[in-house]
């Protein structure tokens, strides 16, 4: 079991709900971004999610498109995104997942990058377009390295495509939580609750569930339903609004914590 | 040849179906849907009776005597997609998966565009079957194509204008793939050409395939026999696919597709994905991308909006690899040109796009016997393109 | 019926050739010309030949059913002459008199325009046999329909700006006609509509004529039989006596020819010469025309530039007088809601001028019969108008 | 025999050549016109061409047809234009001829306006658009009350039909010198001589030649070859360059007298 597993089952026994925080690297640098998760494991974060910049984002909302622009433009790369890893790692033992597209991790050469990634420190990763149709491609050379694959269930996922999903499935299940890109839209807490059920009975591993979550109310709800929950779009947009401030850092820790500390009220909830 | 995709919509190491998990189901029902319809008689007849009595099919395989008699060399015919309804071969996909819509109850389409070509032949099947229509296209390229977007408008479609990215055709995809996304569950994706993720680039391919099954049959009764050279010029490459399809066991049949060399292939403004590309993944399908050596999708130019995407349909990224077809460019100018000399020659105005390969021909044809025969797929009409043209002090 | 015009050109009381005796000889040869290539099978080929191969037809004659259901009455069948080679009707007979010119040796042809959809058949057809060609237009119509006056241009066509009076059609065909005196002996003089001097009606009535054989032929395929009413927009008349010819003998088909009524018909803005005209002589025929009681011909006025005509061609001032047909009219507006109507109901965006037809068939529709049939003649495409529905802030 | 006959003949008797100006009635006013009328007949204008003007005259080059658009604007009516003539024949016999074309005409009515023409004093009509296919419309009027209809042969104009012109021709016959409207070109002495001599072989009657001519030289060699000739456009041209000057009059009068002379002189000279 590997660092990812690890923190779910930590947290789990405590009866804790798994806070996933997602960042564009290098956005605004990855000297930024660098601080950022220093500043966000602090936090209290469980599990960081590094996307690495694509220059077509099909599956992103506005607010994280513009991240990735703003961090090609800097000139970030796969690799400095692995460089950035390696970094961490010296440092630091926190779970992380890269979150990206296809195209660049292709165009590094898949066997390539599994062994770069796992040297680095990387724990998992999770590709936008490599449904389970695809995801051999990929996975024939994560699974050897010992990288999670995180599959993605939607709220369009069919009966016998989720039982295979989930069949195939290592690290947790990452639910979806709306029908649309990355943060465009407010999850409806009822849909939710029906769709992770149905996963639930389908699989003991842990579920999250992402996508719309902007803050900490939403995320208690949400959390309640789950084994965790992923923000991103609503980090990006604070880190963009805070971009030239002395204090960025300080604001995302805060409002990192804040969530944090809603999910860790959850376990004196009785479910 | 064998039957190609395979069922994961695989051309060899090209196609697939690289999509959102959102989407996956929504492509599994379309490849259901598209597979029963293909086997249901009735969906045929229906096909046929808008192509015929609304689309305006068959077009003329037209022997060009003047253009023939001008360059000195084979016998060329014009395959007259230009007299389609609309303007150019795009509806005869756009009738397809508006069909298949219906079937499938869907009362909402979306497509992407960047000439407008397809978001007109998109907007106008809308019209055709009361359905509800969302276009999306780049910003700079409703300055370039204002005739189009009016027209679009005309027809009740609403314009979504594309601010990310350049703004252009690539742009306009990804953003009608996001908007997808999120209203998959109502509304049907009629995307404009071979690309995109499986079921699209063969579904795409079987609805154009129309433009070869007619020149195989109206040149066999005018010739004879089958063509010895086919050309089709090639963006995502709808209009060429579909001129060589029903010619690909047939060996003797050489095809040339004609990539935009902008301002040239040494530039980095070109869109010849196939003669300047490398191979990854781009809306869906793994296929000749222009990128950078880190696997971002680098911006395509040409002075034919049409033509100005950074990928290829994957089918045509397996004819090249395979050799099966050969994959050529034109610059800018050559088109340009080649634009001016069949209007003066023929009459016809020919599009930006089909005028790369009237280029191509006029490069070819003079060193080819006269006992040989040249077929070009004119795709599309230029009226659209007058503002370009001007702009280009050509005149 | 007997068959019309007298050898003088009457049709009744009206047609002629009005001429200046410098054109007498040239229009007699012309005649004669003419009168031969009737009889010559070659020509009727080579006719057909380029109508098929290079024009596009026959063109459908589509059922359209959403226009049908909305309208609830009458089943209404369009005539696509819009799916023609350049976008409209009027390549039918630019094809004949450029082909005649070929026969008669002439290496220069002229004509005038006004929308500019005569200029471009006429600019076509000029480069298609490698004529030199001059096309004369009024400057206000050079301002509004610039499309179209660059698609000459590409053609390789000079557009000679008219100055004269409203610079619209009427000055255009005066210019063509004085330009005409001066260069007679090397050049052919293409009119674009059923109007001019004798033999100009008869002959443009016969090249337009295919419109409604094929009617006749494709609607008694469909359903067995002749249309219940045959409605098509009257400019000069071209597409409408094309429409009407083939069924002139059969008095159970009722003939409506649809003028444009502009302002209203209470105004002076318009262009209705049968509804709102009295008899006169206008280029080189006799028929009605909008003139003061002076005999001084007033300015038309219509939203569709190609209907913007003082007079109209001798035939339906004969038919209107002898009461063969009916002619009504429809104003700017109700010609705009028609245009859009048809862009939503069907996919189809209809030249302003067909917009009348259309019109005037929403008006009678709803109130026959189901199994009444209604034929419309859909002159052109619309795209040249966007211009112009723009500026009515339609949209 | 007219007033017109009679004058060729006068003139002919002394070997002398005809000199007809035409200029468009209303042009700059009606009042104007009569007064150039009187003007032109006291510089030796043997016959007078009335130009009736017309929207849309297809015939003329641009100087005729400013003119018209000119006499149009200021109101000038074909009713106007008889009015005229009878207000000239209170005091002068000088040949009348009225040009134009026959919208107008017929918009009168055809057998109302010869009657009124006649009775005005108008000795003959040209009409431009009414060639010996449609003429009868017009003749059948005209003939009853003895006005000459003037006939046209252009260059144009075949040997079968120019015989059929020449047979019903009354008055004196027009032949225009150059193929174009009215004063766009110059003529060509060569292909004038021939095609006189064409006529001549054929007919007795009067041959002028018109179009085109536009200063004394040119008028002497023309008419040398003919019976006669008629100057238009640039007399019209004058009028319109002087239409404010107090010696309008005068300026046109100079003119004319300049182009008889040179036509006076030619009976000197041995043909
Ligand atoms: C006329 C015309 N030809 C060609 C193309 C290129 O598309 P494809 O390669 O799919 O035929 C376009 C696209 O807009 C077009 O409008
Ligand atoms: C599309 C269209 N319809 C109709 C007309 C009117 O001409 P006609 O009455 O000769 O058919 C025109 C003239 O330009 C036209 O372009």
């Amino acid at each position: 079991m590997g660092r990812i597993g690890e923190r779910f089952e930590s947290l789990g026994a405590k009866n804790e709900k798994t806070l996933i925080v997602y960042l564009t690297a290098g956005d605004p640098s990855l000297t930024v971004t660098k601080e950022l998760i220093f500043g966000l494991e602090k936090a209290g974060v469980d599990i960081l999610e590094i996307g690495v910049p694509f220059s077509d984002p099909t599956a992103d909302g506005p607010v994280i498109q513009a991240a990735s622009q703003r961090a090609l433009k800097t000139g970030t790369t796969l690799q400095g995104v692995l460089d950035l890893v390696a970094d961490i790692r010296q440092s630091s033992q926190i779970p992380i997942l890269l979150f990206g597209y296809f195209n660049p991790i292709f165009t590094y050469g898949v066997g390539k990058f599994a062994k770069a990634a796992q040297k680095a420190g990387v724990d998992g990763v999770l590709v936008v377009d490599l449904p389970q149709e695809e995801a051999q491609e990929l996975r024939i050379h994560t699974d050897a390295v010992g990288l999670d694959f995180i599959s993605l269930v939607a709220p369009t996922t069919g009966k016998i495509r989720l039982k295979n999903i989930v069949r195939n499935a290592t690290g947790f299940l990452y639910y979806i939580s709306i029908t649309g890109a990355t943060g465009t839209a407010a999850p409806k807490i009822d849909d939710i609750a029906r769709d992770v059920s149905k996963i639930r009975k389908l699989t003991k591993m842990p579920i999250v569930v992402g996508f719309g979550i902007s803050n900490a109310a939403q995320a208690k709800e949400i959390a309640a339903l789950a084994d965790g929950i992923v923000i991103g779009s609503a980090i990006v947009k604070l880190i963009d609004e805070n971009r030239n401030s002395s204090e960025l850092i300080n604001i995302i820790s805060d409002y990192t914590r804040e969530i944090k500390e809603a999910l860790a009220l959850q376990r004196y909830i009785v479910k | 040849m064998k039957t190609l995709p395979d069922e994961n919509g695989h051309f060899g190491i090209f196609g697939g179906r690289y999509a959102a998990e959102t989407l996956m189901t929504a492509l599994l029902e379309l490849e259901e849907a598209y597979g029963k319809a293909q086997n249901d008689k009735s969906f045929a007849r229906e096909f046929d009776w808008y192509r015929r009595e609304y689309a305006g099919r068959p077009t003329p395989l037209y022997f060009a005597r003047r253009m023939t008699k001008a360059l000195a060399g084979a016998k060329i015919y014009l395959k007259r997609e230009d007299l389609n309804h609309t303007g150019s071969h795009k509806i005869n996909n756009t009738l397809g998966q508006a069909l298949l819509a219906r079937r499938m109850g869907k009362k909402k389409v979306i497509a992407e565009t960047g000439a407008g070509q397809h978001g007109v032949a998109t907007a106008t099947v809308a019209a055709l079957f009361g359905m509800e229509c969302k276009i999306f296209m780049g910003e700079e390229d409703i300055r370039r194509q204002a005739p189009n977007v009016f027209r679009m408008k005309i027809l009740g479609a609403e314009v979504v204008p594309v601010k990310s990215g350049t703004a252009t055709l690539k742009d306009a995809m990804n953003e009608a793939m996001r908007y997808w996304v999120g209203s998959v569950r109502d509304t049907f994706y009629i995307i404009g050409t071979t690309a995109g993720p499986h079921p699209y680039p063969m579904m795409v391919r079987n609805f154009q395939s129309v433009i070869g099954k007619e020149i195989k049959k109206q040149l066999n009764k005018m010739e004879g026999r089958n063509p010895d050279v086919l050309l089709a010029c090639v963006g995502g490459g709808s209009n060429a696919m579909g001129t060589f399809y029903a010619f690909r066991n047939e060996r003797e049949v050489a095809m040339f597709g004609v990539e935009a060399a902008g301002r040239g292939l040494n530039t980095t403004e070109h869109s010849a994905s196939i003669n300047g590309g490398t191979v990854g993944i781009l809306h869906g399908n793994k296929t000749y991308l222009l990128q950078d050596k880190h696997g971002q999708v680098r911006d395509a130019y040409s002075i034919a909006a049409g033509l100005d995407y950074p990928g290829v349909g994957p089918e045509h990224a397996y004819f090249a690899a395979t050799k099966r077809a050969t994959y050529v460019a034109v610059t800018d100018a050559e088109a340009v040109e080649a634009f001016s000399f069949l209007s003066r020659r023929e009459g016809i105005i020919p599009a930006l796009e089909s005028a790369h390969a009237i280029a191509y021909a006029m490069k070819i044809a003079p060193q080819m016997k006269k006992n040989k025969i040249l077929v070009i797929c004119l795709s599309g009409r230029g009226d659209k393109d007058a503002q370009t043209i001007i702009e280009t002090n050509a005149l």
